[in-house]
């Protein structure tokens, strides 16, 4: 019982200090919304090719600015030596992934999802694309933040170019943005291609624990 | 929850996990992910009218006709349905009757299609010209070959 | 077989394997050319345009292999603790990425006059891509550590975790019925090309691992050497 | 209850140290001497189980430490020398964390007695990036205060501390020796408190 308190009190820290560094999630949200004026302003305002790439765009987007905040995932902990604190209070480096996959997907990747139909009203997507919208994002963010944990875990020792993380979110996201994108253009099958990202989905969870444990072992040890 | 407790319930997991992720993406990338329909697939869904789809299939043998310097007429077909496609443009040197083709495009009414592009697919058989010409006149030339 | 796990034994293979292999190579590359363009026939659909195939497929096959070989190489390295698997890891990595190039580029060399389009975004032509760029990563992941025991073990997990885009890239024709024909060679029942295609093919295959594996032998032991001296 | 024997690492094929034999039982103090860069965090990492020893073992109440370290793990605090509270909460809101996230048993009156002692009780309200180096490595002891765990693992504890707040450790090692507690510590210099065993690295 002990250790489900711990686990909730992790999140307490997690809430704690993502509230008292509320700007950070914000300028997330603003960057995503400033690009998206971006393309308006580039593509032209007439309403029908906005809609047509609309669903696109939000995507890419949304892609983009959750690799933004991959440093928040485990570099501010590993330098003030929260990690090794928190390994020894009896999390296992897998579990340790998972917690932070988490706390990440609540406090950067929830934001997003509220904001989308915001943006969907900007980039005037009708109301049932939004639907697939929400249902594919949701699904995609969670896989978003097991990419972003086992990428900021690698480069957590690589103080040259650290974009390399976000290039590696990307590269493996590649298959989520075909189908998350194709599930809102082609309704017909829409229920194998959700089955389709949900696989994605849990590869990708399976993979997490162990790729992401395995580097922070080896960041600890070799600190 | 010991250290080694979670380790094992970790690896118990993530197979359960692999498992049943694989039978998921095995089963339904087996239907219908599709990089374009055959025109018997065509006729079984409602068509939209200029809704930019793929159509693959074979060129229908003597179907296909010349109207003008680059405009042309000409059926697809997968032996159980075909479709009527218009296309203005240059055509790949590979294209000809009874030959696999990929075209991009949407349907302008009821049962013509306007292509906007067309790709000529290449089948995995290669054979020399030369044993072209022996295999015809011997009469073993095989109407697939074309 | 010691020679493949450690570094000294292949130091001395090395050495006595790598001139014979270089002359090997010089004249299989001849062969291959010699054959490839005037002895064998045009294709009975293509013409001519078919001969890109015979560097097309040998570097795809060798852009797979090299992945392939560096991830058993990698699993050996992290799991049975061998260094000499990440030793192979740094050392062939670009190796596989100008395979991965001459891949890309002779296939859009040869999309041109078949297809009728330099790139088209089909499922194989796009995860070769993706594996292209995976190459990248690694050359630049092996480029920005500086612990060398974090570098090779994190470059080994990328890899490990890179491996899933290999079988989307081997099965990516069967699974969606894509633009790009089936696999021509994988029926070896009755493979679909005439044998007299199908010897600059092989010649020119083996030609290729001749010169990969003169480039390989190459740059490992340069890494040997550079492991040994500053033990950075 | 902690049992080192002839224990050996080597970083890049460098060798750190060689040899090292320890042993800890309750209601004693080791500390490890050493000039800087001699291993000695190195050392303190390797009994954590962080580093793995190329050469000898550990044990941990008499069986392998890799075999309990869950166990060892709730009866271990460790102190590095780099700060571990967060610099962007106040102070009030790091005790709550710390207090609920170890689950330590402690109330609040210790607590208050604790930052009474350690002379930290005016800054709750104050956000921790605006205190002093001193005082921010004061608030670690508070830390090991709070978990209240019976091993500490102590890396560098008395660098930049003033001359009370060495009084104040000194004064809080003994109280914690005569409740059952063991410490391992490292420091460069001597610091004349009564130690039971010394290991030199």
């Amino acid at each position: 019982m002990k250790f489900f308190n711990k686990i909730l009190f992790f999140y307490y820290r997690e809430y704690k200090l993502n509230i008292s560094g509320f700007q950070d999630i914000l300028t997330n949200i603003i960057f995503f919304f400033v690009s998206i004026f971006i393309f308006i302003f580039s593509v032209g305002p007439n309403k029908e090719t906005i809609s047509v790439i609309g669903v696109a765009i939000v995507w890419t987007l949304l892609l983009l600015s959750s690799t933004l905040s991959l440093k928040k995932f485990y570099q501010d902990d590993f330098e003030n030596g929260n990690l090794l604190i928190i390994h020894l209070n009896g999390f296992s480096y897998g579990f340790i992934a998972i917690l932070k996959t988490f706390s990440h997907f609540l406090f950067v990747q929830i934001p997003f999802l509220l904001s989308i139909p915001i943006a969907c009203i900007l980039l005037n997507i009708e109301s049932d694309k939004l639907m697939y919208l929400l249902v594919s994002f949701g699904i995609g963010s969670l896989t978003l933040s097991c990419l972003g944990s086992i990428s900021s875990s690698m480069n957590l020792m690589n103080q040259r170019n650290f974009l390399l993380g976000s290039v590696i979110v990307m590269i493996f996201s590649v298959p989520i943005i075909i189908f998350s994108v194709g599930i809102i253009n082609m309704e017909e099958n829409f229920n194998s291609l959700i089955n389709i990202l949900f696989g994605i989905l849990l590869i990708v969870f399976a993979i997490n624990p162990w790729a992401s444990g395995l580097c922070l072992k080896l960041s600890l040890e070799n600190n | 929850m010991s250290l080694r407790f979670q380790r094992l319930l970790l690896i118990l997991l993530t197979l359960v996990i692999i498992l049943s992720a694989v039978l998921l993406i095995l089963y339904n990338t087996r239907e219908n992910v599709s990089y374009f329909y055959t025109p018997s697939e065509i006729d079984k869904l409602d068509i939209v009218i200029n809704e930019t789809i793929r159509i693959g299939g074979f060129v229908e043998n003597d179907s296909f006709n010349k109207i003008s310097s680059n405009s042309f007429k000409f059926k697809i077909t997968d032996e159980k349905a075909s479709i009527l496609v218009t296309f203005n443009g240059i055509l790949p040197d590979l294209f000809r009757e009874g030959q696999g083709a990929v075209i991009e495009g949407a349907f302008v009414n009821k049962d013509i299609f306007n292509a906007t592009n067309v790709f000529a697919k290449h089948d995995e058989n290669y054979m020399p010209a030369s044993i072209k010409e022996d295999l015809k006149n011997t009469g073993y030339w095989n109407k697939k070959y074309k | 077989m010691k020679f493949l796990v450690n570094p000294s034994k292949f130091n001395k293979i090395a050495d006595y394997v790598f001139k014979p292999l270089l002359i090997l190579s010089i004249i299989l590359f001849a062969l291959g050319l010699l054959f490839s363009f005037y002895l064998s026939p045009d294709d009975y659909q293509q013409g001519s345009t078919v001969r890109i195939m015979y560097v097309h497929v040998p570097s795809a096959w060798l852009a797979l292999l090299t992945y392939a070989i560096m991830t058993l190489y990698s699993i050996a390295g992290l799991a049975f603790r061998i260094p000499f698997g990440f030793i192979i890891n740094t050392a062939v990595a670009p190796i596989g990425a100008v395979f991965t190039l001459i891949c890309i580029i002779s296939g859009s060399l040869w999309g041109k006059p078949m297809w009728g389009t330099w790139w088209v975004w089909d499922a194989r032509l796009t995860s070769v891509a993706i594996l292209f760029i995976i190459y990248l990563i690694i050359i630049f992941m092996n480029l920005s550590f500086e612990n060398r025991i974090v570098r090779e073990k994190v470059v080994a997990i990328f890899v490990l975790v890179g491996s899933i885009n290999l079988p989307i890239v081997k099965f990516s024709v069967d699974w969606w019925n894509t633009l790009h024909q089936p696999a021509t060679i994988s029926k070896l029942s009755k493979p679909s090309i005439d044998p007299s295609m199908m010897i600059p093919l092989i010649i020119m295959t083996f030609a290729f691992i001749m010169v990969g594996l003169a480039i390989a032998i190459l740059r490992i032991k340069i890494e040997i050497i550079s492991r040994k001296s500053n033990l950075i | 209850m902690i049992i080192v024997k002839d224990l050996s690492v080597d970083r890049l094929d460098k060798k750190i140290f060689e040899k090292v034999n320890l042993s800890l039982t309750s209601g004693n103090i080791t500390i490890l001497k050493g000039k800087n860069g001699s291993g000695k965090t190195t050392l303190l990492k390797a009994i954590l189980n962080i580093i793995e020893p190329s050469f000898g073992s550990i044990y941990w109440k008499g069986k392998l430490l890799k075999k309990n370290l869950y166990d060892f793990y709730n009866h271990v605090t460790y102190i590095s020398d780099k700060t571990s509270s967060l610099k962007k909460l106040t102070l009030k809101d790091n005790i709550n964390i710390w207090k609920r996230f170890f689950c330590s048993n402690i109330n609040n009156s210790q607590i208050e007695t604790a930052l009474k002692t350690l002379k930290l009780e005016n800054y709750l309200n104050q956000k921790v990036g605006t205190l002093s180096l001193g005082e921010t490595k004061k608030l670690e002891f508070l830390r090991l205060i709070i978990e209240n765990k019976s091993v500490w693992i102590l890396d560098e504890p008395l660098s930049n501390l003033d001359e009370s707040s060495i009084e104040l450790m000194k004064q809080t090692f003994e109280d914690h020796c005569a409740q059952e507690g063991s410490i391992i510590f490292s420091s460069h210099q001597n610091p004349g408190i009564y130690v039971t065993e010394e290991v030199n690295l």
